[in-house]
């Protein structure tokens, strides 16, 4: 109790200096470091899988774009600074969020009890699936449908990014280049890094269907790594306009689909698996997907086209 | 008062706050930044929730820490479109101001 | 038997949390940014190490073992990299800004 | 609950399955493919959202359907009552409307030039099967996704110009929607800590008014109003909606904002049925009304044409939530109620219509001027007078003027505003038809004026696109021939019919 | 066993957290990547701590992540510094 309750004053105050820190440097690294916290929260309240999520997605990724938009954005931070709304409103605001929050806090008191669960449904229903690891159960076949859209919801993100390109590299390389420098630090520890974190990364999607991991977190591992090999110049992003690239990109959502509506022909509905072959189906589901969503992921970091196709 | 419910307090204030900054701060990336804080302060309740309905075994309530899952992969999605978006207006303007001049 | 590797753990772990103690204490007291530095990749590796290596002595399986060495080979490389960068941009006069 | 694939429930999932099927295929074919896949999709998608109403009228019942044979609260069901089902229709036939008159817009081409048709086609697609995702949504959190999937096609279509004004719109119009999509998202979570299920029709049995469930309606309320730009939310949609290439402002305007307002319907109605207060219900009537009121003034003061056409959409977005003030009543099924249901349904769908057309009008008249300068339209009813007839003719449900759905739905939502004595809805439905007429006549007058000399068209309009232009405005007209008494079609599935599943 | 590794976790933070009030507030970014960095091992050490302490080994997959990140992050600091030392001249 006593290092819940330090670990969620930590947490709030790192929050609070993440608001209220003069520059936009010491903001980002303040949400790197709250993300981290919040992966050891995620431990103790017994949800390892999204203690995983955190770490990669939330504090890893989220805070590695975030630096780099920094990076571009640092010039124009005087200039904005002197646009803050005046203290009245700055004191409205207060006290509305201040209310917001005093609500929240007597929701939270007021939960049921004993709460309302899924989780014995969940179990009854987990044999059928062939999964051992509930959190994949839900996520791969009771609400298969959610993570489906989700999956399209990232391509539409990535098609958003891209649509902002100038069309005269319309079809381009995303992103500046970087060039190499053999004898670099930098160069050094990303390869010792990238071969250290595609065996991680391997690892989380194999132990998914049994115990926490999965696609995503997965995923998310592998596109940092080929973020990382691309931010010290040891591989280069295709141009987008690369039909083998469009078909990594598309093909996990596609044999997702596909699956499902063979589920109409298996087993009776959309998205229904056979339970003999549920587990199989999964599987050949999630290595397609792993892959799409880890390219996804690498080009939403990476930007939208900003060198010409031809060079 | 148990420890999911101090984490609930916990989220209940990270929503406030990551409100109060969206709604201050001029700068975009301020507001990208205080829009993931509330996203983490939701995700926190979400957590609680799961944590409250452990049964069968479980430690959670696998539906709402899968939920957050996809919710977390989702407020990646749109962190990154707005980091472009902001991004793009900058090179196009030399500004990262919403202040329009119209 | 697992008394004494618990005797162990305990050890190694407190000897870790000293040099967290240690590392932030130099935080506290060093005066400019290259001792602060100094003080605290030296501490915090260590630390770690040092509570890496107890927990060492709790976990069953070589494979959990190689889990928790690669954490601590891996901050050490993070370690290293930033060090790198901050030496160099820590020199008197040249905070960055 | 043995046997969840119910007859023709696999409707419902073609409807959000083929659309977004044919945006993938189109990102991975590329620009020339695009516009063909899209073309070849729409014929198909009008039949499957004609079969999903055909299915629920004659059933009389609501279509359901349990995705992967999971039953609710496990898994996640699609349902599609009498709304969803006009609703389905209704996007299914603007956006074929919107996509054959994108075609000259958008022509399929390679090289540079590839890069706005094949995102237009794509997300025309993507915004197809969010909507449709939507309307038929059982399920909280499945809904949240739609919504986000609908965000995601709706925020590149802003800056789809590439114009440097148009990324700010558009980096406004996703922080507003981000901030609605997770104040939804909080609300869902309170409510499944609270009741253990996400499904609708199961969380109607369980939800008993008390904090929580307030708590929770509040924040989803609040966050689907910045969606819906309700007014005070309104500040991000004149940029975005007028910023955006016709049709992409056509499908904005016309279908996109619609969605969260149907949520907000689903939330207060369905979700927790009785329960809303009247005194919540006439707050968000006054958010209307001073929508109504404000937009409209904002409207008249405009100086460039899509401007002022965006501003009027955050006027008749008002309307639509005059609704809940009048159909919220604590006894079901109650006559005026039920008129006032109507009105609020029709407005929403023959909006939906007359301000696709009028965008599209206007991109017409922007692409022969040049300009989009009010002032400067004199002598464009001569040169195009196809595309001003149909602008007055969506002008006409603006106002609310016979024959027209704006009509229909204002006379309802007046006549329910008299019978349950709240004369002062009548009053703004009254005043915002006033002020429409005078935005509409103002542009209408400048069109029409004599322009002295002969106009020089920057280019030729061809006919076919004022075709579709006309008769997206026609089918605002048309719906004015609706009987004007409570629809049996949206009653199918509301309370005081039995809400029996039929399987 | 469990309540001292708990202890320790807490302790650990403890510190971190001492060492960032100092950091945090200091002038230069030099001294904010040094806070993010002693979190960053601070926060791992706790991890490992706590997954011992709650015994759910396979937790301890989420420090390896973090770990890794944590390296990738710091590449990312290093490049963008890099970026604007070349920007400023």
């Amino acid at each position: 109790m006593a290092f819940d309750t330090g670990l969620a004053v930590l947490v709030l105050g790192v929050a609070v200096w993440t608001i209220t820190a003069r520059d936009t440097f010491a903001a980002v690294v303040g949400f790197v470091a709250f993300g981290l916290l919040l992966a050891l929260v995620w431990v103790r309240l017994a949800a390892p899988d999204v203690a995983l999520t955190e770490a990669a997605i939330g504090s890893g990724v989220t805070g590695g774009l975030l630096l780099g938009a920094h990076t571009h954005l640092r010039r124009t931070e005087t200039a904005a600074a002197g646009e803050l709304p005046g203290a009245a409103l700055r004191l409205a605001a207060a006290v509305l969020c201040a209310m917001v929050s005093a609500g929240l806090a007597a929701i939270v008191l007021l939960l049921p009890e004993p709460a309302p669960t899924l989780a014995p449904q969940v179990a009854a229903n987990i044999a059928t699936t062939g999964l051992g690891n509930p959190v994949t159960a839900v996520l791969m076949a009771y609400r298969a449908v959610d993570t489906l859209l989700e999956t399209v919801v990232l391509l539409l993100a990535l098609l958003g990014i891209w649509s902002l390109a100038p069309d005269r590299v319309w079809g381009g390389f995303p992103g500046p280049h970087h060039d190499a420098d053999p004898q670099g630090v930098l160069t050094f520890a990303a390869q010792l890094l990238v071969p250290v974190g595609i065996l991680v990364g391997v690892h989380i999607f194999w132990v998914g269907s049994v115990a926490p991991g999965g696609e995503f977190q997965a995923a998310t591992i592998l596109a940092a790594m080929w973020i990382l090999a691309a931010m010290v110049g040891l591989v280069d992003a295709p141009p987008v306009s690369r039909r083998w690239l469009r078909i990594l990109l598309v093909a996990g959502p596609a044999v997702f689909f596909a699956i499902g509506l063979a589920g109409f022909a298996m087993a009776g509905a959309f998205l229904a698996y056979p339970p003999p072959y549920a587990k199989l189906l999964i599987l050949t589901i999630e290595i397609p997907l792993t892959l799409s969503i880890a390219a996804t992921l690498a080009l939403l970091v990476a930007g939208p086209p900003e060198r010409a196709p031809q060079r | 008062m148990s420890s999911p419910t101090l984490y609930g307090l916990c989220g209940a204030v990270l929503v406030g706050l990551g409100l109060f900054g969206l709604i201050v701060h001029p700068q975009p990336l301020r507001k990208i930044v205080a829009f993931n804080l509330i996203g983490g302060g939701v995700f926190l309740l979400f957590g609680v929730v799961a944590r409250r309905g452990a049964a069968a075994g479980f430690g959670g309530d696998p539906v709402p820490q899968a939920l957050v899952i996809t919710g977390l992969v989702v407020a990646f999605a749109a962190t990154a479109l707005a980091v472009a978006l902001l991004l793009r207006l900058f090179h196009e303007t030399g500004r990262a101001t919403l202040r329009s001049d119209g | 038997m697992s008394l004494g590797l618990d005797v162990l753990t305990i050890l190694a772990v407190c000897a870790g949390a000293f040099f967290f103690l240690a590392g932030t204490v130099g935080l506290l007291r060093f005066p400019d940014a290259l001792c602060r530095l100094h003080a605290l990749t030296k501490a915090d590796n260590l630390g770690l190490g040092l509570i890496v290596l107890g927990l060492l002595f709790q976990v069953e399986g070589p494979f959990a073992a190689l889990k928790l060495i690669s954490v601590w080979l891996l901050t050490l490389l993070a370690g290293a990299t930033v060090t790198q960068l901050i030496a160099r941009t820590a020199r008197p006069g040249g905070t960055p800004e | 609950m043995a046997n969840s694939a119910t007859a023709g429930g696999f409707l419902l999932v073609l409807a959000i399955v083929l659309p977004v099927m044919g945006a993938l295929l189109s990102l991975t074919l590329g620009g020339r493919h695009a516009e063909r896949i899209a073309l070849i999709l729409m014929p198909v998608g009008l039949t499957v959202a004609v079969a999903i109403a055909a299915v629920v009228w004659r059933a009389h019942n609501v279509l359901q359907y349990f995705v992967g044979s999971w039953d609710p609260p496990l898994g996640v069901a699609f349902r599609a009552d009498g709304l969803s089902a006009a609703m389905i229709v209704t996007a299914a036939l603007l956006i074929s409307g919107i996509g054959l008159f994108a075609r000259a817009q958008f022509p399929a081409q390679g090289g540079a030039k590839a890069r706005a048709p094949l995102v237009f086609w794509t997300l025309l697609l993507m915004v197809w099967g969010a909507l449709n995702a939507v309307f038929i949504g059982g399920d909280l959190f499945n809904l949240y996704v739609a919504l986000e999937l609908l965000t995601f096609a709706a925020v590149p279509l802003v800056s789809l110009d590439g114009r440097a004004e148009t990324f700010a719109a558009a980096l406004r119009y996703l922080l507003f929607a981000l901030l609605g999509s997770i104040l939804y998202l909080l609300g869902t979570g309170l409510l499944y800590g609270a009741y253990g299920t996400l499904d609708i029709a199961l969380l109607s049995g369980r939800i008993h008014a008390g904090p929580v469930a307030w708590a929770a309606v509040s924040l989803m309320t609040a966050g689907l109003l910045a969606k819906a730009a309700l007014y005070p939310l309104h500040l991000w949609l004149p940029p975005a909606h007028a910023g955006a290439p016709a049709p992409a402002s056509a499908i904005l305007s016309g279908l996109v904002v619609k969605a969260p307002f149907f949520l907000v319907v689903r939330l207060w109605f369905d979700v927790m049925p009785g329960l809303p207060e009247h005194a919540a219900a006439q707050v968000l009537g006054g958010l209307g009304a001073a929508a109504i009121i404000f937009g409209s003034i904002l409207a008249l003061r405009q100086a460039r044409l899509k401007l002022l056409i965006a501003y009027s959409t955050v006027a008749q977005i008002g309307y639509l939530f005059l609704m809940f003030p009048l159909a919220v009543r604590p006894e079901t099924g109650h006559p005026w109620a039920t008129a006032a249901w109507t009105g609020g349904v029709l407005q929403a769908v023959s909006h939906a219509f007359a301000k696709a057309a009028m965008f599209m009008a206007a991109g017409l008249i922007a692409e022969a001027l040049g300009h989009d300068r009010i002032a400067g339209l004199a002598g464009i009813g001569r040169a195009l007078p196809i595309t001003v007839f149909a602008f007055g003719l969506g002008g006409l449900s603006l106002m609310g003027l016979p024959p027209s759905g704006g009509f229909v739905a204002k006379a309802m939502l007046l006549t329910a505003a008299v019978a349950e004595n709240q004369w002062w809805w009548a009053v703004v439905v009254l005043a915002g038809g006033v002020l429409a007429g005078g935005y509409v006549f103002l542009v209408l007058a400048r069109a029409l004026a004599d322009a002295g000399e002969p106009l020089t068209l920057l280019s030729t309009i061809s006919r076919s696109r004022q075709a579709v232009v006309v008769v997206l405005a026609l089918c605002a007209v048309l719906l004015g021939f609706v009987p004007l008494r409570p629809s049996e079609l949206l009653q199918i599935g509301r309370p005081g019919l039995p809400i029996a599943v039929f399987r | 066993m469990a309540d001292f590794l708990l202890a320790a976790a807490g302790f650990v933070l403890a510190m971190v957290a001492l060492g960032l009030v100092r950091i945090l507030r200091g002038p230069g970014d030099a001294d904010r990547i040094m806070a993010a960095q002693l979190l960053g091992t601070g926060g791992i050490a706790a991890l490992l701590l706590l997954v011992e302490a709650m015994s759910v080994p396979a937790a301890v997959d989420v420090a390896l992540i973090l770990a890794l990140l944590a390296a990738f992050v710091s590449v990312a600091f290093v490049k963008g510094a890099a970026r604007t030392e070349a920007d400023g001249a």
